[in-house]
C-alpha cells in the first residue's frame, strides 16, 4: 500500500482543467448529437451565452447576493445556534437529558414541510431564506460542540480548573476555541447544504435569487436558465469553499497534521 | 495559488454586496403593494405578466407612487397561504384555492377573474391511433399535475362528460412541466390534462394529439353547462377595508390590461410582442388561451356555483359546506374600472 | 494510575423531568392555539392531530404510504452509503483520486438534486426507482466524505504496526480499516437517514400516488395543516423507531470502542 | 529516622502548615468492587518545604496529588491547606505541573502562559510583559511565538512550568513533571526548578518513582508503600543548598542517604510487583 509522495499540485490542477474541459466538450457533442436530450440539460454554450447576457446586463447581481447573503448569514447563525445548544446540552444536565435524545430525530425531519411556517413568521424576504438555512446546519453545530466537550482532554480541563478560570473563562479559552478547531472541517461540508437550502428556500417562495430565477425558468422550459442557476450556485459554493480551504490552514496552523 | 487570490477577490466583493444590499433591504420608501404568483409564468396568469409587460405597473408607480412587487411561489396553495398570512397583500390564484380557504375558516375575497375557462386541455400520445376522443381512455393512464389538483378535477370532469368513469382510469401525477414533459417523452402516460405552454409545445411538436380542448369558452361550457372560473386576483377583506383606493388602482391595471387584450384577440403576435423581457410565450401559445380570457374580469355568479357544485361532487369540499356568494366575491371594484373607463 | 483520571461532574438522573417534558409542551401548544396566540390555520393543534392519526391508523390509510416511504428511503439510503463507501475507499487510498476528486465533489455537493430530478424521470420514469437514485444521490456524497476522512483518521501507529506485523493490503483492509470504518458509517447513516428522507419526500412531492411525500402535498393544498403536521408526526415516529435501531446495532458493533471511552 | 535537626523548622514558626492530612482515604469502587488507593495517611508539609513523594509505580502518588489539588474528593480523612479544609480547587495558592505536558494546543506558548494572568484580571499589557519575562527565564526566547505542536518536549515542559510559576502560587504540586525527559534536559530542568524554587520560596509537593531524582531535589522525603499508599518512613535530605543536581550525586553524602531510603523502597518495589 505505497503511499506515493504528496502529487504536485500544479500537475493535479492540470488533471482537473483538462476533466473540466473535457466534460464540457462532451457535453456540448452529446447535446448537439441528442446522446443527451438537450431540453433537459441544454449546452454549455447556450448556458454560457445566458450567463454572460445576465453578468452583462447586470440582471444576475441582485440574485446572486440574495442567494449568497441567504446561505452564508444562514450557515454562520445555525452553526452558532447549533454549537450554543450544545453547549447548554453539556453544562445544563438537566436541558441535556431532555434536548440531547430528540436532536437526532429532530435532524431527520424535512424542512421543507415547515417551511410555510418559516414564511409565516420570517416573511417572505431574505429572512425566511437564512432560518431554513439555519436549521438545516444547526445540527452540525450542534453535534461539533457536543464532541468538543465530551472529546477535550481531561487533561486540559484539570489544568484550565487549577488555573482558577470560572466557567465563562473555560469556555471561552477552552471550548470555544476547541470546538472552532473542529467545527472548520465541518463547515466546509455544510457550506454545500447552506447553498441547496438557500436555493430550495428561493423555490418555494421568493422575490429574487437564483432559486427564484430557476423556478421561473423551469415553467417556461428555459433549460439553459436552469442550468445557469446551478452551474452558478456551485461556482458561488466552490468559492465559499476555497475560501474557507484558506481559512482551515490559517486557523489550524497549530495542529500539526500527521500523514497516514 | 492564483485561483485562490481569485476566490478570495470574488468574495469579498460579495460580501460588501451583502453589506450594501442589507439595508436596501430595510427601508420601504414608497409605499409597496405584493402580489403572490403560484406558481410563475403559467399561461394561467397571461393578465398579470401582460400588465407587466405594458408597463402599467411602472406607471402606477411613477404616476400614483405606489411600487408593486410580485412575489412568485412554487404552487397556488402555498402562494395563498402567503396572501392569508399578511406577507402579500394579493395573490392571482384560484377561485377554489378561496373557496378552500373558507371551509379552512380564513375569509378571502375574488376580485376578478382572468378566465372564465379553464386555460387546460387534454392531449394524447400522438402515436396511439386508437384513441380519438376522451371516451376511449377506460384503463388508460392519465397525466394530472398532482392528485387534488385543477388538472386532476379538470380530467374526470372530462372522462365523467364522455361516459368514461373517473375510478377506472388510472391518474398519473406527474408534477411541474419538466417532470410532465419527461414523463410524456418517456411514454410514462397515455394522455394528459396539463397546461400551457406545454400543450401548445407537444401538439405542435407532433408527438400528442388535442382530444378535448378547455382552454376555449365553447369547450368550457359544453363541460360545465356555464363558464367556469380558475385564476383571477384575490385579497383578504381588511385591505378592502384598509386601503381600498390601492385595491381600486390595482383592479384597474388588471381590467385596463384584459380590456387591451380583448382588443388584441386576433393579434396574439403583437401580444407576444409585448410581454414583459424573458418571457418567451409563442404567439400560436397565446392564440390557444385568448379564446377562454374575460372580456373585462367581472365574476359570473353561475360560475361561482358551478365550481362548488363540481368541488363538492369531486369530493375536495365537504358537501355541507355553504358560503354565500358575496363573502366569495367582491365584484364592486371591477364595476367601478368597467364605468371608469379601466386604463389608469 | 499514572496518568491519573480526572472525574468531570457526573450527571444526575432525574427521570421524571423526561417524561414531564413532552406533555407538558404539547398542552402549552394546546393552550396557545386556545388562546388565540398560535393561529390553528398554520399550526394546528395536538388534538386534532391525534385525531387524524388515529383516523389513518384505523382505515390502514397511513400505512401503505409510510411503507412506501421508508422503502424509498431505506433502499436510496443503502445505495447511497454502499456507492459512497466504496468510492470513500479509493479516494482514501489512492492520493491521486483523492486530490483531484474532492474539489467536484464538495462543488457536486453543493447542487440541489431536486433540481435534476425531470432528468431522472426521464431515464427512470416516474416509479420508485426514480426517487430512490435521488435519494441515494442525496446520500452518497456525505457518506463518501465520512468514509475518507475515518480512512485518513485511523491511528498512524496502528497501521504501522500492523504493517509491521506483515498485513498486506487486503489484510490491512479487512483488520485495520473495516472495523473503524464500519463504526463511522453508522454514524453516517444516523446523519444521512435525514437526507435520505427529505428526498424521498421532495421526490414525493413533485409527482407520486403513494407515500407520505403525497399525502403531505395534497394536505397543503387543501389547507389542512392538521394533516400536514399528522403526516410530519407520523414520519418522526418512524425515524425515531430506525434511530433507536441505528444506535443498538451502534453500540453493539463498536463493543471495543465504548470501553476506552469509559 | 530523621538523622539531625534540619533548618527547616524554623521557617515553619511563623504560619500554619502548607499542607497537612490527617488519616487521608481514597478508594475507588471499579467493576470488581472496591480498591483502596489511600488509607489512614497523616503528614505535614511546612511552608518553603521542598518535599519529594517516592513510592513504587501505581501506588496511589498522582491519586494524593489530585485530592490536594482538589480535583478528585477523599473518601475519608482530614486534610488542610494553610490551615483551611481542602477537597476544593485553590487557584489562590496552588500550582500544579502535570507529566503530561497540558498546554493548550491552540495558543502560541506567550499566550499559554499569559492565561493564568489573563484569569486573575491581569490587564494585557502587563500579563504580556510578565508572561515574556517568565517565558525568557525558562531558556525560551525567541520562541515566544510558537505553538506547541512546534515545540520539543523540554520546551513545552518549561512552557509547562512558566504557566505555573508566573502567577506565584505558594504550593506547588509536580507529578513526575521531568519523566518523559532525557537526561540532559532533565538535569537542566531540576537545576531550573531549584532556582526558581529558591528565588520563589515557595512550597514544592514533588512526586517521582525516582528516588535518585528526590534526593537530589528535596529537603525531606516521605517513602510511600504499595498501594494502598500509607507512610512507610519519612527522612530529612541534609544537604546543604544551593546544590548542582549533576555535581550531588558525586557527593558521598548523597549516596550514603540514597542507600538508606533505598533500602525502604526496595521492599515496597518488591511488594508492589509481587501483587501486581
Amino acid at each position: 500500500m505505497s503511499r506515493a509522495g504528496e502529487p504536485p499540485a500544479t500537475a493535479v490542477r492540470a488533471v482537473q482543467a483538462a476533466l473540466v474541459a473535457a466534460a464540457l466538450v462532451g457535453w456540448e457533442v452529446g447535446a448537439r448529437r441528442g446522446w443527451l436530450s438537450a431540453e433537459f440539460v441544454s449546452r454549455p454554450t447556450a448556458v454560457g451565452a445566458v450567463i454572460w447576457d445576465w453578468v452583462r446586463s447586470g440582471y444576475l447581481w441582485p440574485h446572486l447576493v440574495a442567494t449568497f447573503e441567504a446561505a452564508v448569514v444562514g450557515l454562520g447563525l445555525g452553526l452558532a445556534g447549533g454549537a450554543a445548544l450544545g453547549f447548554l446540552v453539556m453544562f445544563v444536565p438537566a436541558v441535556g437529558e431532555v434536548v440531547e435524545p430528540a436532536m437526532s430525530t429532530l435532524n431527520a425531519v424535512p424542512r421543507i414541510v415547515f417551511y410555510p411556517l418559516l414564511m409565516l413568521w420570517l416573511g417572505l424576504g431574505m429572512a425566511s431564506k437564512v432560518g431554513l438555512v439555519a436549521t438545516i446546519v444547526a445540527f452540525l453545530g450542534y453535534y461539533t460542540a457536543v464532541g468538543a466537550v465530551r472529546e477535550v482532554d481531561r487533561l486540559l480541563l484539570a489544568q484550565v480548573r487549577i488555573l482558577g478560570a470560572s466557567p465563562a473563562a473555560m469556555l471561552r479559552h477552552l471550548y470555544l476555541p476547541a470546538t472552532l478547531a473542529w467545527m472548520i472541517t465541518g463547515l466546509r461540508t455544510s457550506v454545500g447544504l447552506a447553498f441547496i437550502g438557500a436555493i430550495l428556500g428561493e423555490y418555494m417562495g421568493s422575490m429574487r435569487g437564483i432559486g427564484n430565477i430557476i423556478m421561473g425558468a423551469q415553467n417556461l422550459f428555459q433549460t439553459p436558465q436552469v442550468m445557469a442557476g446551478l452551474a452558478l450556485t456551485m461556482v458561488l459554493a466552490a468559492a465559499v469553499d476555497t475560501l474557507l480551504a484558506r481559512l482551515e490552514t490559517h486557523w489550524s496552523a497549530w495542529r500539526q497534521v500527521e500523514q497516514a | 495559488m492564483k485561483a485562490t487570490r481569485w476566490a478570495c477577490g470574488f468574495l469579498a466583493i460579495l460580501t460588501l454586496a451583502v453589506g450594501t444590499a442589507l439595508p436596501a433591504t430595510g427601508g420601504q420608501a414608497v409605499p409597496e403593494v405584493r402580489i403572490a404568483v403560484g406558481p410563475p409564468n403559467v399561461v394561467g396568469y397571461l393578465p398579470l405578466y401582460m400588465a407587466k409587460g405594458l408597463g402599467h405597473f411602472a406607471e402606477l408607480e411613477r404616476r400614483r407612487n405606489l411600487k408593486v412587487t410580485l412575489v412568485d411561489f412554487r404552487g397556488g396553495s402555498e402562494a395563498a397561504t402567503a396572501l392569508i398570512g399578511g406577507d402579500v397583500d394579493f395573490a392571482t390564484v384560484t377561485l377554489t384555492h378561496v373557496i378552500k380557504a373558507h371551509e379552512q375558516g380564513k375569509d378571502l375575497r375574488f376580485l376578478l377573474t382572468f378566465f372564465n375557462a379553464q386555460a387546460m386541455a387534454m392531449i394524447v400520445q400522438a402515436d396511439l391511433r386508437d384513441v380519438t376522443s376522451p371516451a376511449q381512455l377506460r384503463g388508460r393512464r392519465v397525466g394530472i399535475t398532482s392528485l387534488g389538483s385543477a388538472t386532476h378535477m379538470q380530467a374526470r370532469h372530462i372522462l365523467a362528460a364522455h361516459q368514461v368513469d373517473p375510478d377506472s382510469v388510472q391518474f398519473v401525477p406527474v408534477g411541474g412541466p419538466p417532470t410532465a414533459l419527461a414523463a410524456w417523452q418517456r411514454k410514462a402516460v397515455d394522455a394528459m390534462v396539463y397546461l400551457d405552454p406545454l400543450i401548445t409545445m407537444l401538439v405542435d411538436g407532433g408527438s400528442a394529439r388535442l382530444i378535448y380542448d378547455v382552454r376555449t369558452l365553447e369547450g368550457t361550457v359544453r363541460l360545465y353547462g356555464a363558464a367556469h372560473i380558475s385564476s383571477g386576483l384575490l385579497t383578504r377583506p381588511d385591505v378592502i377595508t384598509r386601503a381600498p383606493e390601492t385595491t381600486q388602482r390595482v383592479v384597474d391595471v388588471f381590467v385596463c390590461t384584459l380590456r387591451w387584450l380583448r382588443s388584441r384577440r386576433t393579434r396574439p403576435e403583437e401580444i407576444a410582442r409585448n410581454l414583459p423581457p424573458g418571457l418567451d410565450w409563442s404567439p400560436a401559445v397565446i392564440r390557444a388561451n385568448l379564446g377562454g380570457l374575460s372580456a373585462d374580469g367581472r365574476v359570473l355568479p353561475d360560475a361561482v356555483n358551478t365550481v362548488i357544485t363540481f368541488l363538492k361532487r369531486d369530493g375536495l369540499l365537504d358537501p355541507r359546506f355553504t358560503v354565500p356568494v358575496d363573502r366569495l366575491v367582491e365584484g364592486a371594484f371591477v364595476q367601478r374600472a368597467i364605468l371608469g373607463g379601466g386604463c389608469p | 494510575m499514572a496518568g491519573g483520571s480526572y472525574p468531570v461532574a457526573a450527571s444526575r438522573y432525574r427521570p421524571a423531568a423526561k417524561v414531564l417534558v413532552l406533555p407538558v409542551l404539547l398542552g402549552a401548544w394546546e393552550g396557545a392555539v386556545r388562546v388565540g396566540v398560535l393561529d390553528p390555520f398554520y399550526t394546528s393543534s395536538p388534538v386534532p392531530i391525534l385525531a387524524t392519526i388515529v383516523r389513518w391508523i384505523a382505515t390502514g390509510y397511513v400505512l401503505e404510504h409510510v411503507l412506501a416511504t421508508l422503502a424509498v428511503t431505506l433502499a436510496g439510503l443503502a445505495g447511497g452509503v454502499v456507492i459512497g463507501a466504496v468510492a470513500g475507499f479509493a479516494l482514501g487510498f489512492l492520493r491521486w483520486l483523492e486530490r483531484v476528486a474532492l474539489p467536484f465533489l464538495t462543488a457536486a455537493n453543493a447542487m440541489p438534486r431536486i433540481i435534476l430530478y425531470p432528468l431522472m424521470v426521464l431515464w427512470l420514469g416516474f416509479g420508485p426507482l426514480s426517487r430512490i437514485v435521488l435519494v441515494a444521490s442525496l446520500v452518497v456524497f456525505p457518506a463518501l466524505l465520512t468514509t475518507h476522512s475515518a480512512i485518513r483518521q485511523v491511528d498512524v501507529e496502528i497501521v504501522r504496526n500492523a504493517r509491521v506485523l506483515g498485513a498486506r493490503r487486503l489484510g490491512l483492509i479487512r483488520h485495520v480499516y473495516l472495523p473503524a470504518v464500519a463504526l463511522w458509517l453508522f454514524s453516517t447513516i444516523r446523519v444521512t437517514i435525514g437526507f435520505a428522507l427529505a428526498g424521498a419526500i421532495v421526490g414525493e412531492y413533485v409527482g407520486a400516488v403513494r407515500g407520505m411525500g403525497m399525502v403531505i402535498a395534497f394536505a397543503q393544498s387543501m389547507f389542512r395543516a392538521r394533516e400536514v403536521l399528522a403526516g410530519t408526526a407520523v414520519l418522526l415516529a418512524v425515524i425515531w423507531l430506525i434511530d433507536l435501531g441505528l444506535r443498538a446495532a451502534e453500540h453493539a458493533a463498536a463493543r471495543w470502542r465504548l470501553s476506552e471511552v469509559m | 529516622m530523621s538523622t539531625s535537626i534540619a533548618p527547616v523548622e524554623s521557617r515553619a514558626a511563623v504560619r500554619p502548615p502548607a499542607v497537612q492530612a490527617v488519616g487521608l482515604a481514597k478508594w475507588f469502587d471499579g467493576a470488581e468492587g472496591t480498591v483502596a488507593a489511600i488509607e489512614n495517611l497523616t503528614f505535614t508539609v511546612h511552608p518553603g518545604e521542598f518535599l519529594c513523594l517516592v513510592g513504587p509505580s501505581g501506588c496511589g502518588k498522582s491519586t494524593l496529588l489530585n485530592i490536594i489539588a482538589g480535583l478528585l474528593p477523599a473518601s475519608g480523612g482530614q486534610l488542610q491547606i494553610y490551615g483551611e479544609s481542602g477537597g476544593r480547587v485553590r487557584p489562590d495558592c496552588i500550582g500544579y505541573v502535570f507529566q503530561r505536558d497540558a498546554l493548550l494546543p491552540w495558543k502560541t506558548a506567550l499566550q499559554n502562559v499569559m492565561l493564568p494572568l489573563l484569569l486573575r484580571g491581569v490587564p494585557m499589557a502587563q500579563s504580556r510583559a510578565e508572561a515574556l519575562n517568565w517565558v525568557q527565564k525558562v531558556g525560551l526566547a525567541g520562541f515566544e511565538h510558537h505553538y506547541p505542536s512546534q515545540l520539543s518536549g523540554g520546551m513545552r515542559k518549561r512552557i509547562s512550568l512558566a504557566m505555573t510559576m508566573v502567577y506565584r502560587p505558594s504550593i506547588i504540586l509536580m507529578d513526575e513533571p521531568f519523566a518523559a525527559l532525557d537526561v540532559q534536559t532533565r538535569h537542566l530542568m531540576e537545576n531550573e526548578l531549584l532556582a526558581l524554587w529558591a528565588e520563589a520560596g515557595s512550597t514544592i509537593l514533588f512526586v517521582t518513582h525516582d528516588l535518585e531524582e528526590a534526593v537530589a531535589l528535596a529537603d525531606r522525603i516521605i517513602v510511600l508503600t504499595a498501594a494502598p499508599a500509607r507512610i512507610r518512613a519519612d527522612y530529612q535530605v541534609p544537604l546543604d543548598r544551593p546544590r548542582d543536581v549533576a555535581e550531588i550525586r558525586t557527593s558521598g553524602a548523597f549516596v550514603d542517604i540514597y542507600r538508606r531510603i533505598w533500602r525502604d523502597l526496595r521492599e515496597e518495589v518488591a511488594a508492589s510487583r509481587g501483587r501486581r
